[in-house]
């Protein structure tokens, strides 16, 4: 007895909506980043999800598993910690700077 | 047979102008190093008359080349001048036939005198070589508008002169305030207005006729005429070329500029603004009779603005001042009295009435100058009197012009005036109106014309002798009076009264010219007065010119009572008089106001305000916009972020529709 | 599945083909990791500069010879002779950069090495995007692109509006990236597939309102890198923030990725959208032209400017959804545009970037004034830049947007290519006026300082200008070239 | 070859004045008027050589440039009776713009002679270009010469008004690049024969668009109201040379383009849109001349003249018969000349006065005769008095126009009467009446320089006047197999009205 497709899919939807609510409201960057890893973990959850959907069928099929969203879901794991690190970095070198992670210290440049 | 040799004509005063031209800006030039140098100006009157007079000897040679009846025109070879399409060419030949060569005649021959008379008039002024060569210009010019075998060549002489009217006009531009240019100026718009319809009637001739050489047209009209086809549209191109001869020729409703023309030097008053320029229109309207003969109703429409034009004029000059000023509107009056004639048909008389009063006109005009000359400027009549003592040779010449303007009997006015009179009354009808009016402006034109000599030349001098001097003009201004006296006491001696059982020379003459327009216009059965009716009419016109003249003369010889009493008691009427009946008012208070208003509201509201303001709110809204949105880039991330979403929303919302 | 099935399938795989498809990326590859080596030893620090542009002119040779051999490693890169053309625009985009960097940074000359090695990663990303068949290769070539600039963005690390700017572009690149991978995920939940043939097979299935929300979200990150309306509002930050080299780079390099992934994905994107992609186009015209026009900084004025040509060159993505028939031309066009731009905008920023090393005021319009007179040349070639980004004759600039135009035109889109005619008026108006600046307004009274000659700047100046004029005259000469 | 020497020879000047090493200005005067002098003999030359009889191109060049797809772009030039007069114009009226810049052009003079050759590149290019999109190339090229020439050397409000100039004509270029690619495309033709062959077999609905597109770029460049209000300010503002070059070539730029483009490209368009053409030249002709009467800015009422008698231009052209199409082709040469004149004339006073309100005149033809004979003359050539060159024009126009719409035409001639009433006060103003200001009698009269330059011009003007069939007979074979298109396009129409008529419903 597996958990329903869209039981996962609608959580992912609503681990992206929170990630979303998050990026748009919160006013520490850190946090911001940690919004960003959420709507990012949505992403994976649907993808996997989504290829344990395709696969059932392929296998009935007589098909291998669907293996296209795993492997995204692999590479964008992968990413999420380089852009961790230079989003990290960048607020490192941002803080240096105004001894600030928030985000309103970020609005100097503007029209 | 080609006579190029005719291309001379007109010729001879063009080179005359362009060589008095280069004399007044060798002239300049020599006046540069030293502003007292004469340098060579002076050769310019001797030479423009010469030319002149030779043109004239010329005219006359081609005169008596088609007395005969075998051969009754010369022309030249055609100058193709502009290129239609690939077929027409709007060409000009220069034709002598009976017509032109009349008016040839009158014009070379009263503009050489003319010439002459204004080596001496224009001698000392600074702009003595250029004087010339406008007056030779217009001499050209002149002949080009007489010549021309097509109407295109008329306009090119129509405009010309036009042009020398409004240089000569304004010749003294510096003096008064710049009135002489202003009375130019005037002068050649009010003769654009004319011009334009002039315009509208060629092209519409055009348009019917696909020709533009008079030859074919009055052979088309005579076709129309013969098969019978419809005239309306040549009645149109009729009316709207009579609209060009009202500009030039100073009818109503365009005749104000004429009066303000005089702020020309005398000479030019006498040659373009009475004996020949303003005469074109009717040399136009005799140059196509068939034409107008084809449509009676332009004609009499021709006749009533004639005879309007007479009286309105004629009765303005009872009250001018200013001795020019009595002859302009002389002039304007007996311009529509050729009208009048032109439009009974009488396409004889009206020439005739055309060269008499070249020659009376001529002499007044240039004895007013003597006038003039000999008071230093001074044009007031009511600043002269008694200077019959001073100047008497310009007293005896200036009393035949006086004689013939006012129709005395025997003299050249009172057989020209008489016969269109007469045209005029044997048409019947509601011709008679036209005829009375004709009779009362004879009235008024003897009357205005005894008055003028009785203030300038009779009772007590109303200026300081001992100031200034009033003195007879030098022989080279009087002889060109006394030959011009001659003419006008002898003219009427061209068209005599057939009563007098003495062949009509003019209308012998103009035979080949006018019996087109004569068919067309009458056919068979011309109206003709009874003998005893002539009589009667020739008798009552010398009756009327006899006694309003003799009225004239004896209600101004004395002073200026008579007028300061009309000033004073006259009302209204004195007002309208002074006014010109209001006309030349209606312009400038009217028109001009109306279209000055027009550009500054065009100019100011229209286009400033709103295209103009248009285009640059086009530009102010995009900046201004582009500011607006600045808001939206504030540098916030959250800000840019919720856009994005947004737009992410947006499109997914679409998308899944679509795909729904 | 057989061994020898799976030894075929490792065979066809990895056959010579392969290799010559991968050999540009295997050469850029070869040359970071070169790069990096060298950084190890301070002796070997003056081989950066040969090294770098080794690598440059070695994948350029690798395109041109390895030439277009077809989708490879299973349909996940499409080696056609967009990819190539492209791959060779990206090269220039980062040669340039280059060029302009060597003479910019004069106080972190010590870090160049990294700065080098950052640069030319770029590339290499921006070729994946280009070549990507399905959408974890664009994924992976996008991070490979998007890292570095983030970094790169960043690079001047004791100034304010450097950091901002890379913090800027990175946290908004990292929600659009998030967006993409939700986008991607919803896709392939709708669709089964991530590859684009796939997914365009896939959409007529059950699951198409699905697999059209995620192509939504797919669009819109893609949007975000062209900087399309209303996904544009980071770029003049991020612009005028960053190094003016990175600039030059973002301007043109990242642009030109994201259209040639956009062109590829334009496919699976239904005709019915094409009107609201050009109508977006025609916003983001409005949007980038109307700020431009308000703009008092050049370099922000044409980050702005930048904008607007991408709405301009979205006209002919919106070409192609509209009729397919017209790919080809469009992908001609598209590349054609994007030529002349890197070049012309390229030398545009490139000029800022050496007035910019006279100081920071020097990219205000005010202090351009006079210009003409202190460096004839310069302003001229800057006017003659100005001149191409408004698409006037005889630069590459016109003939990009004719293609552009044409591409719109003929798929019936002439109300919205009408209106976006009309906003380029609005370009010429603020562009013009930097003109009128040099040429036509009296220099400032306080004298402005001599400007150093700069010979790499002068060579990436004089190149980019001859390329505009190339390009504008001659244009068979690239049109020929690349089809 | 010839042609292209033609275009090109002032464009290698402006790169030789570009690179001179010279410190002196002479030099660089000497080469631009020495290659404007060979140009102007080279115009000379294929207006002599050009044969007026035949309706073809002549002396074409042509290669092949590069393709779009499958529409080969081909550098051809060609010239014929529509651009023969034009070309000519350009080549002759160059050498005397050069000239007379010496004389109020103080500044940065290496600069305005490298523009003047480049925009002397662009207007040839426009007027040989026998392929729309080499022709749209040399039409936006030659903007760019006239923007710097403007804005440097102009007067005080010279930045509004080039940035006006441009974007105002650029915007409706932009509209007619978008017909350009429709026609093109549609046609698979670049070449100008191509795409006319192409839209004869069009229906209107489409070839109304395209007319459409292309006719409103050349309606701003005219311009024709209601797009004028640029050509004021740009007059006013620009240096002589500049409104000189403006009058003179670059507003023939439009009226050509509406000729070639408008009627010869799309005749059955062109028929259909006549009436509103008539009657906006008729009514630009009034309206022109209303804004004229209002001006006391000298330079202004002489821009605001050229919407007048532009007006007569597009009207005659409209009125699509022979002798309108040819007063039309003419006129663009008369109003080059002397409005070019008058320009040139008050230049050289505004270089004495720096003044441009006529109230600060008055009275010169006594300071001045030697100006105020030949201001008097440009004018009298403007107003067209018979005998100078305005008046042939105007006269073909207006009877070419009575020919189509007799009521068209009898608006259009009171122009005749208004014309004459601005220029005319003009004229007053300036020459005639009192001395009031006293600077003005110690003006120094016109030098020799510029005498030289107008005299020429002056005697051009007498002679197209005079003996128009010169020019006129070169644009024979051109203009009758324009006016035969349109009989054919004409017939063509009538019979589709019938089909509609008679198709049932």
């Amino acid at each position: 007895m597996s958990v329903p497709t869209e039981y996962l899919l609608g959580l992912a939807a609503i681990l992206f909506g929170i990630g979303i609510a998050g990026f748009l409201t919160r006013r520490n960057l850190i946090v911001v980043l940690m919004s960003i890893e959420l709507m990012l973990n949505a992403a994976n959850l649907s993808l996997v999800a989504g290829a344990r959907m395709h696969s059932t069928q392929r296998l009935l099929d007589g098909a291998g598993p669907d293996l296209q969203g795993p492997v995204l879901a692999i590479f964008v794991i992968a990413v999420a910690a380089v852009e961790a690190a230079v989003g990290l970095a960048l607020i490192i070198a941002l803080y240096r700077r105004k001894q600030t992670v928030s985000l309103e210290s970020v609005s100097e440049l503007r029209d | 047979m080609e006579s190029n040799w005719l291309w001379l004509i007109p010729g001879l005063p063009f080179m005359g102008s362009v060589i008095c031209g280069a004399l007044h800006f060798l002239t300049l030039r020599a006046r540069e190093r030293n502003p007292e140098a004469k340098g060579p100006a002076a050769l310019a009157g001797p030479i423009a008359a010469g030319l002149v007079g030779l043109a004239f000897v010329l005219t006359t040679v081609a005169f008596s080349a088609i007395r005969g009846e075998d051969r009754t025109l010369l022309q030249s070879a055609p100058w193709n001048w502009i290129p239609v399409d690939g077929h027409t060419v709007a060409g000009v030949a220069m034709v002598v036939d009976r017509l032109s060569a009349a008016m040839g005649l009158v014009v070379t021959g009263v503009g050489f005198l003319i010439h002459v008379y204004a080596t001496g008039y224009m001698h000392g002024d600074r702009g003595y070589a250029k004087f010339f060569a406008y007056l030779n210009l217009f001499v050209a010019m002149m002949l080009v508008l007489i010549l021309s075998s097509s109407i295109v060549g008329t306009f090119v002489g129509w405009e010309g002169v036009g042009l020398c009217s409004y240089l000569l006009i304004g010749f003294w531009y510096d003096k008064q305030d710049g009135w002489p240019a202003e009375a130019g100026q005037k002068a050649f718009i009010m003769n654009r207005i004319g011009d334009a319809s002039f315009l509208l009637g060629m092209f519409l001739l055009f348009k019917n006729f696909g020709a533009f050489d008079y030859a074919s047209i009055n052979a088309a009209a005579e076709a129309t005429h013969a098969a019978g086809a419809s005239t309306g549209q040549l009645a149109l191109a009729a009316a709207l070329l009579f609209g060009g001869a009202c500009g030039k020729s100073a009818q109503l409703p365009l005749f104000t500029w004429l009066p303000d023309a005089m702020a020309g030097p005398t000479p030019v008053s006498a040659l373009i603004h009475a004996a020949t320029m303003v005469t074109s229109g009717i040399y136009l309207i005799i140059r196509l009779n068939p034409l107008y003969a084809l449509a009676p109703q332009v004609m009499y429409g021709v006749a009533v603005v004639g005879a309007l034009t007479a009286f309105i004029a004629g009765s303005s000059a009872l009250v001018q001042r200013d001795l020019k000023g009595v002859l302009a509107y002389s002039t304007v009056s007996q311009l529509g009295y050729m009208f009048l004639a032109l439009g009974s048909g009488a396409w004889v008389a009206a020439l005739f009435h055309v060269i008499t009063h070249a020659f009376f006109k001529a002499l007044l005009f240039l004895g007013a100058g003597s006038v003039i000359h000999g008071m230093h400027e001074e044009q007031d009549m009511h600043k002269m009197g008694g200077l019959r003592r001073y100047m008497p040779r310009t007293f005896i010449t200036f009393l035949a012009g006086a004689g013939a303007l006012s129709g005395l009997p025997l003299l050249s006015g009172f057989f020209s005036k008489d016969e269109i009179l007469g045209h005029t009354f044997a048409l019947g009808g509601t011709w008679y109106l036209l005829w009375l009016v004709g009779v009362g402006t004879a009235a008024l034109t003897a009357y205005y014309t005894w008055r003028m000599v009785a203030l300038t030349f009779f009772g007590p001098e109303r200026f300081d002798a001992k100031a200034l001097h009033p003195h007879e003009s030098p022989a080279v201004m009087t002889l060109p009076l006394v030959v011009l006296a001659l003419l006008a006491v002898a003219g009427g001696l061209l068209g005599l009264p057939h009563i007098f059982h003495v062949p009509h020379l003019l209308h012998h003459w103009l035979e080949p010219v006018t019996h087109a327009g004569d068919a067309i216009r009458f056919g068979e059965h011309a109206p003709h007065l009874a003998a005893g009716t002539e009589w009667m009419l020739l008798g009552f016109g010398a009756l009327i010119a006899l006694y309003f003249a003799d009225r004239g003369f004896h209600a101004h010889k004395s002073g200026l009572a008579a007028d300061e009493a009309f000033q004073a008691r006259g009302g209204a009427l004195a007002r309208t008089l002074n006014n010109a009946w209001g006309i030349d008012r209606f312009y400038t208070r009217g028109v001009v106001a109306t279209v000055k208003l027009a550009a500054v509201f065009i100019a100011v509201v229209i286009d400033q305000l709103g295209i103009d303001g248009a285009v640059n709110a086009l530009g102010r809204g995009a900046r201004r916009t582009g500011e607006s949105l600045r808001r939206f880039a504030d540098g916030s991330i959250a800000g840019y972020g919720l856009w994005m979403g947004a737009g992410a929303a947006v499109l997914v919302l679409v998308l899944t529709w679509m795909g729904v | 599945m057989t061994t020898q099935e799976i030894a075929g399938l490792i065979d066809q795989t990895y056959s010579p083909q392969t290799w010559a498809g991968l050999a540009p990326l295997l050469t850029l590859a070869g040359g970071i990791l070169l790069l990096l080596f060298v950084e190890l030893f301070e002796r070997l620090h003056p081989l950066r500069a040969p090294l770098f542009l080794a690598s440059l002119i070695g994948t350029f040779l690798a395109h041109k010879y390895a030439g277009a051999v077809g989708p490879i490693l299973g349909g996940s890169y499409i080696v056609d002779g967009a990819t190539v053309a492209w791959g060779q625009l990206f090269l220039a985009s980062t040669m340039l950069a280059w060029f302009f960097a060597r003479q910019y940074y004069r106080t972190s000359l010590a870090f160049l090495g990294e700065h080098d090695i950052l640069l030319l990663t770029a590339p290499l990303g921006m070729t994946v995007m280009a070549g990507a068949g399905d959408l974890v290769t664009f994924f992976v070539g996008l991070e490979l692109l998007s890292i570095p600039l983030y970094c790169l963005a960043a690079f001047r690390r004791r100034r304010n509006d450097s950091v901002e700017a890379g913090l800027k572009y990175f946290i908004l690149g990292a929600f659009g990236v998030a967006l993409l991978l939700y986008g991607a995920a919803l896709t392939y939940v709708g669709t089964g597939h991530l590859d684009l043939a796939g997914i365009a097979a896939g959409l007529e299935g059950p699951g198409r309102p699905l697999a059209f929300a995620g192509l939504a979200l797919i669009a819109g990150s893609l949007f975000f890198k062209l900087s399309i309306f209303p996904f544009h509002l980071w770029v003049p930050d991020v612009y005028q923030g960053s190094p003016t080299p990175i600039t030059v780079l973002m301007a043109t390099g990242t642009k030109a990725a994201a259209l040639a992934f956009l062109m590829r994905f334009a496919a699976v994107l239904p005709g019915s959208s094409a009107n609201l992609i050009a109508l977006l186009a025609v916003l983001t015209m409005a949007a980038g032209n109307l700020g431009a026009l308000v703009q008092k900084d050049l370099k922000r004025m044409l980050a702005y400017s930048g904008i607007a040509h991408a709405g301009t060159v979205l006209l002919a993505v919106a070409g192609t959804v509209a009729a397919p028939a017209l790919a080809g031309d469009a992908i001609q066009a598209v590349l054609f545009y994007m030529a002349a731009y890197i070049f012309t905008a390229g030398g545009a920023f490139g000029i800022l970037a050496w007035l910019e090393a006279d100081g920071d005021l020097f990219t205000r319009i005010d202090s351009l004034r006079g210009l003409a007179r202190r460096r004839p040349w310069l302003a001229a070639t800057l006017s003659l830049f100005l001149l191409s980004l408004g698409g006037i004759p005889a630069t590459g600039g016109f003939l990009g947007k004719w293609l552009v135009f044409s591409v719109s035109t003929r798929a019936d889109l002439i109300t919205m290519t009408i209106l976006g005619v009309l906003l380029s008026v609005v370009a010429l108006g603020y562009y013009l006026r930097v003109i009128v600046a040099m040429y036509m307004e009296p220099e400032p009274a306080e004298l402005a300082p001599p400007m150093t000659e700069r010979a790499w700047a002068t060579f990436g100046t004089s190149l980019c200008a001859w390329m505009v004029l190339i390009l504008g005259v001659l244009p068979g000469w690239f049109l020929g070239r690349v089809f | 070859m010839l042609l292209s020497l033609l275009t090109f020879l002032p464009l290698v000047g402006a790169l030789l004045v570009a690179v001179l090493p010279t410190r002196g200005n002479a030099a660089l005067r000497a080469v631009t008027l020495g290659v404007t002098l060979v140009v102007a003999a080279l115009g000379v030359w294929v207006f002599l050589g050009f044969e007026g009889a035949s309706a073809e191109a002549q002396y074409v060049e042509s290669h092949a440039w590069f393709t779009l797809g499958n529409i080969q772009v081909t550098y051809r030039l060609g010239v014929d009776g529509l651009s023969i007069l034009l070309v000519a114009l350009t080549a002759v009226l160059m050498p005397f713009v050069a000239a007379a810049s010496s004389g109020h052009i103080h500044t940065r003079q290496r600069e305005f002679l490298v523009w003047l050759l480049v925009m002397e590149t662009g207007m040839m290019g426009v007027f040989l270009a026998l392929d729309v999109m080499l022709f749209y190339f040399f039409w936006e090229v030659s903007l760019v010469p006239l923007y710097f020439i403007l804005g440097i050397w102009g007067a005080e409000k010279r930045i509004y008004a080039t940035l006006k100039f441009f974007l105002y004509t650029l915007s409706g270029s932009l509209l007619m690049l978008v017909a350009i690619i429709a026609a093109v495309y549609g046609s698979g033709h670049s070449d100008i024969a191509g795409i006319t062959d192409w839209a004869a077999s069009q229906p209107l609905a489409r070839t109304g668009w395209l007319f459409a597109g292309f006719a409103i770029a050349f309606a701003i460049k005219v311009p024709l109201i209601p797009f004028h209000t640029w050509l004021a300010d740009a007059h006013t503002q620009a240096p002589t040379a500049g409104s000189v070059i403006l009058a003179g070539v670059l507003l023939k730029m439009g009226t050509y383009g509406l000729l070639r483009f408008g009627i010869a490209m799309f005749p059955a368009a062109a028929i259909s849109a006549a009436p509103l053409f008539l009657a906006l030249g008729a009514v630009g002709i009034l309206y022109g001349a209303f804004l004229a009467m209002a001006q006391t800015d000298v330079k202004r009422l002489i821009a605001c003249s050229s919407v007048s008698h532009l007006g007569f231009v597009v009207m005659g052209m409209f009125a699509l018969t022979a002798a309108g199409l040819r007063g039309g082709v003419l006129q663009m040469i008369n109003h080059g000349l002397s409005t070019g004149l008058l320009f040139l004339l008050f230049g050289a006073i505004y270089e004495r006065r720096h003044s441009r309100d006529i109230a600060q005149f008055g009275g010169l033809a006594a300071c001045v005769p030697i100006f105020a004979f030949f201001w008097t003359f440009s004018m009298l050539a403007s107003v067209g008095l018979p005998g100078l060159n305005g008046f042939v024009g105007e006269w073909l126009i207006l009877l070419g126009t009575f020919q189509a719409s007799p009521l068209i035409a009898a608006l259009a001639v009171t122009g005749v009467i208004f014309g004459a009433v601005y220029l005319l006060k003009a004229t007053r103003g300036l020459l005639f009446g009192p001395v009031i200001h006293e600077e003005n009698r110690s003006m120094p009269d016109l030098r020799l320089a510029e005498i030289a330059v107008v005299a020429p011009l002056c005697l051009a003007c007498l002679w197209i006047g005079v003996a128009p069939g010169g020019l006129l007979n070169k644009t024979t074979g051109s203009v009758e197999a324009l006016v035969q298109r349109l009989d054919a396009a004409r017939g063509t129409l009538q019979s589709a009205m019938l089909d509609d008529v008679e198709r049932p419903r």
